[in-house]
């Protein structure tokens, strides 16, 4: 069942997780050129690090896309047969979906693996000025990481209906909404800054997309 | 005013004073301003302790030897004093008990309202609605301390201060270690002390340019880094024609437009926080009376002073700060141990909800 | 196990307009069942009801001996389903989907499959976006037949297909259930096609089950009559009267139903006399049935 | 053979198909021994019932004129001549009957069929 359903994904989905594969190989490598060559300018290593701290905001959009595209062409094909196909099968509907999911976060290994590659290739090819250090590992981790949260967000969101989605959107709207009434009363009640934080800072669900992310760093 | 003052006094003194040597008349000179100033501080602190008395009053809080004249108000000044005096006391030792001489002056204001806030000359402006942490960071970042002299300043860029988040600031320096277009940074960075010493500009040299950036990469990198609007712009056609030549890659060009600029603008290689964090450490090794010592020799260099007011000898005290700034290495990845379970764990979270969504849509 | 579905006071309700209300329903095991409504009648609802795609507000469903939705994945197993619509992954080939199809039914068979695959035509390497509605029919069909089911639910299976189409999947289809005993659960407004092999017809409308009975009596039992000399108000027929319209003179024509040829004499003792027996045919009894059941006759 | 089936006549589907077989074998088309198609297979095609052609079989069997062996199939029977006369005697009584059924509706008299069929064939049937 499994691998006729990752064969499924796998035909949605190849175009995306090649070009993610290509892109994940290639953000690393990329990163690190011009500013890690092995003529020691004197300005090498700050370059370097400025190199790969603005290449380094590309990451965890890489994986926010890759998330997003591959949750939204794991469900193409139910949403199409507007599901009647996949609830006429004869699994339960919890273990229909775990099959997707999994198929889906089986595909995203391989931009993640193309992204190590390319990670370690780049820390290995790169000439490092001393005091610096590559985090190929850790880099590939958190990008994973943030892959997969990425994809499981979007895979819930476009797993509900179109009333899930309304009522997402009407509790984005209250909290807005809240936050303008608030303003407007004169009332000091930071609700969006509160959520903000409790969403982006640790251990909120979208903070592995926070922070720095460092191929190289001190 | 104060200039006209000034002025006359010192044409005064440089009358009576005629035919002493210049260097005693400029000692004297110092001296006077230095008088005056302090008179004329003296004075402005009276006139608004006088105003602030005729507008409401004030209340004068202590906390050790520390002391503010502040108006009434609901401002939390004394938690924020029982919290800054410790990290005072510790930095200044001794010489933190001629405080009690020099008070704060904090005019609290109401945030609210429109309605004139109360005067008090010379003081520090706050809305009163501010938490304690952030009046203590005030209280800590203007403390009335007298001035250090002039060479201290000069060779520091600034006030000896407490420093408020000191590991941050060590690992700032770090990345300046590392990142510096100077070689003697880099060389600082990997155990050469007597190039720490350069780099921290401690060596008295005449001639900081070949000792700070003595490769010609480093010059012209600085050149066109820090000062290639400068020279871009100028009205001088030497600067323009030697920014060419610079970048063309002559190295002469470069040096002469670094020699050609104003005495003390050739950036030093590490900024305020390595020469504060080389002072703190100074401090601490010297106890107490350490800063006492440390403004007690103006005339000496800063590298005797320092060492001086350690108790330990100058290349001790760089590689003592060095192991410290080294020790202060920024964590390069800042993923919480538990980061990448609470990752999954969200991820995990919202397959799930994707799992109990029901969808009985088909229709 | 007498019934392959049995569906008991079943509620639903879709949007404001629709609804299904105490909706009884049996399909007898083995039966040709066909499930016979104008379009919006509630037939596709009926059926996403009977195999757990959709939720009844209230209701008992049973399906091969098991509840439903509660048991739905185990029944699935065992039901050939063929929808309204095909709904398939539009970019997996026949093939492709063949195998798709396979790995989720334990009596999935694979020779069959290739005979049926081999007797349709089918491209196995054209993608099922790609197919033409008959071959989409006919793929369908095949998926439903190869899982080996004990029942067959067929939502309009030839809705749209053309009449040579029509022939290869309904030839399929009777030559599995009579290799195989079968229940068939065929929904249609295709009636004529209907006629040649169900055994039972139930008839829908507006969310209601007008009647269900066996295919012979339904046929047998709906007449149109030609009548002289009918008194107005006839008292106690012995079938029902579904209207009367008058013809030419004296003549009147009846829309019966319940009928059996003894039912002449009655006629004699009323004083009437009876023209005519008309045999209708399925479509022409349906549509009769729809009419008189819309507008109650006066 | 089984062309034209009507499933809209009032004669059942099943009479039909049995029909058909009885006057194959009356006519000789099917002779003793000879194999019916398989229910299945006649189901398939006639898309009928299977059901419906188990009947038609059963009640030819009833009548003698073949023989359902288990597995093997249904094979015509040896029928005496007498009884394919009797057949075909009974065949055209059904068709003299549905004759006059259809003069009836249509209001023709027997006078006027009579001189119709004397018309057609040559021969008068009074």
């Amino acid at each position: 069942m499994f691998r006729v359903m990752l064969y499924s994904q796998w035909k949605w989905c190849r175009l995306i997780v090649v070009l993610g594969s290509v892109a994940g190989f290639a953000l690393p490598l990329v990163s690190v050129q011009g500013a890690a060559r092995a003529d020691s300018s004197p300005l090498q290593a700050g370059e370097l690090l400025q190199a790969v701290q603005s290449w380094g905001t590309l990451y965890p959009v890489l994986a926010a896309a890759l998330g997003l595209l591959v949750a939204i062409a794991t469900w193409a094909p139910d949403h199409r047969g507007r599901h009647v196909h996949a609830l006429s099968l004869p699994v339960p509907r919890w273990r229909y979906v775990l099959l997707r999911f999994s198929a889906g976060a089986v595909l995203l290994a391989a931009p993640i693996l193309a992204l190590s590659a390319g990670a370690v290739l780049a820390t290995w090819s790169a000439t490092i000025p001393a005091g610096l250090q590559g985090y190929p590992v850790a880099l590939a981790i958190r990008f994973a990481l943030a892959v997969l949260l990425a994809y499981a967000v979007f895979f819930a969101v476009s797993a509900g209906t179109a009333r899930t989605a309304g009522i997402i959107l009407a509790v984005i709207g209250s909290v807005i909404l809240v936050q303008v009434v608030a303003s407007v009363a004169n009332v000091d009640f930071d609700l969006l800054g509160k959520l903000q934080v409790a969403v982006l800072n640790w251990p909120g669900p979208l903070a592995i997309f926070t922070g720095r992310w460092m191929l190289i760093d001190v | 005013m104060c200039l006209c003052l000034v002025t006359m006094i010192a044409a005064m003194a440089a009358g009576r004073l005629a035919g002493q040597s210049v260097e005693r008349l400029q000692v004297r000179a110092d001296s006077l301003l230095r008088e005056w100033r302090r008179a004329s501080a003296l004075a402005d602190m009276v006139d608004s302790l006088k105003h602030g008395r005729a507008a409401g009053g004030t209340d004068t809080i202590s906390v050790g030897a520390l002391r503010i004249v502040a108006t009434p108000s609901p401002a939390r000044l004394r938690e924020a004093a029982a919290r800054a005096w410790p990290v005072i006391d510790s930095l200044y030792g001794s010489e933190a008990q001629q405080l009690a001489q020099r008070p704060y002056l904090i005019a609290p204001y109401d945030p609210d309202t429109t309605s004139p806030k109360p005067m008090l000359r010379g003081a520090i402006q706050v809305p009163w609605d501010k938490d304690v942490a952030s009046l203590a960071m005030l209280l800590l970042t203007n403390v009335p301390i007298g001035r250090p002299d002039r060479a201290l300043q000069n060779w520091l860029g600034g006030s000896v201060l407490p420093i408020i988040h000191p590991l941050q600031a060590r690992a700032a320096v770090y990345v300046q270690l590392v990142t510096a277009p100077s070689q003697a940074a880099r060389s600082c960075f990997l155990g050469v002390i007597g190039d720490c010493r350069n780099a921290l500009a401690l060596s008295e040299s005449p001639d900081p340019l070949q000792q700070w950036y003595p490769s010609t990469g480093e010059r012209r990198a600085l050149v066109f880094r820090s000062f290639a609007e400068y020279f871009g712009y100028s009205d001088h056609g030497a600067h323009k024609s030697g920014l060419q030549q610079c970048g063309a890659g002559s190295d002469a060009a470069c040096t002469e437009l670094l020699r050609s600029l104003p005495p003390g603008a050739l950036p030093r290689p590490l900024t305020y926080d390595a020469r504060a964090a080389l002072v703190q450490v100074a401090l601490r090794l010297g106890g107490r009376a350490a800063y006492h010592r440390l403004v007690a020799t103006p005339g000496e260099p800063i590298a005797d002073r320092l060492a001086g007011a350690a108790g330990v000898s100058g290349d001790s005290l760089v590689s003592l700060w060095r192991s410290e700034i080294l020790a202060a290495r920024p964590a390069p990845v800042t993923l919480p141990p538990w980061g990448p379970w609470a990752a999954l764990g969200w991820t995990a979270v919202f397959a799930v909800c994707a799992l109990r969504s029901s969808r009985w849509r088909a229709s | 196990m007498s019934n392959a579905i049995e569906i008991h006071q079943l509620h639903y309700r879709a949007g404001r307009t629709f609804e299904i209300k105490d909706l009884d329903l049996s399909v007898p095991a083995g039966a040709i069942y066909g499930f016979l409504g104008p379009n919006g009648s509630g037939k596709t609802t009926t059926i996403r009801l009977a195999l757990g795609l959709l939720r009844p507000l209230a209701g008992r469903i049973t399906v091969l001996g098991d509840t439903i939705p509660e048991n739905a994945p185990h029944v699935l197993a065992r039901v050939g389903f063929v929808p309204e619509q095909p709904h398939l992954d539009p970019v997996l080939t026949v093939r492709e989907t063949l195998r798709f199809q396979a790995a989720f039914y334990p009596a999935w068979d694979w020779p069959w499959a290739e005979r049926l695959l081999r007797q349709f035509e089918l491209q196995e390497q054209q993608p099922f976006g790609r197919l033409s509605k008959g071959q989409k029919g006919k793929l369908m069909m095949l998926l439903a037949l190869a899982q080996r089911p004990e029942l067959l639910v067929l939502d309009e299976p030839t809705d749209g297909l053309d009449p040579v189409v029509r022939r290869d999947v309904l030839s399929a289809l009777l030559d599995y259930v009579s290799q195989r005993r079968a229940t068939v659960f065929i929904s249609s407004h295709l009636v004529h096609e209907l006629e040649r092999f169900c055994d039972w017809i139930g008839v829908m409308d507006n969310g209601r089950l007008i009647t269900a009975v066996p295919m012979e009596r339904f046929k047998n039992g709906v007449k149109r009559l030609r009548i002289s000399d009918a008194p107005p108000t006839p008292d106690s027929p012995p079938f029902v009267l579904l209207a009367r319209e008058p013809a030419n003179g004296t003549t009147e024509t009846w829309l019966v139903r319940d009928w059996e040829p003894q039912m002449t004499r009655y006629f004699e003792s009323i004083g009437a006399v009876v023209n005519d027996v008309i045999d209708l045919d399925l479509e022409e009894g349906f549509v009769e049935l729809l009419r008189t059941f819309r507008s109650p006759r006066s | 053979m089984f062309e034209h089936l009507d499933p809209r006549s009032s004669t059942p589907l099943y009479a039909q198909i049995a029909n058909r077989c009885r006057v194959a074998i009356a006519a000789g088309e099917l002779h003793p021994g000879a194999a019916l198609p398989s229910v299945r297979h006649l189901a398939a095609q006639l898309r009928v019932n299977p059901a419906t052609v188990v009947q038609a079989y059963r009640d030819l069997e009833a009548d003698g004129f073949v023989e359902m062996r288990q597995g093997a199939g249904t094979f015509v029977r040896e029928v005496a001549p007498e009884g394919r006369a009797r057949e075909r005697a009974r065949q055209a009584s059904a068709l003299v009957r549905q004759l006059l059924a259809d003069a009836g509706r249509l209001g023709v008299s027997l006078p006027e069929l009579q001189a119709a069929i004397a018309e057609e064939i040559g021969v008068g049937t009074s």
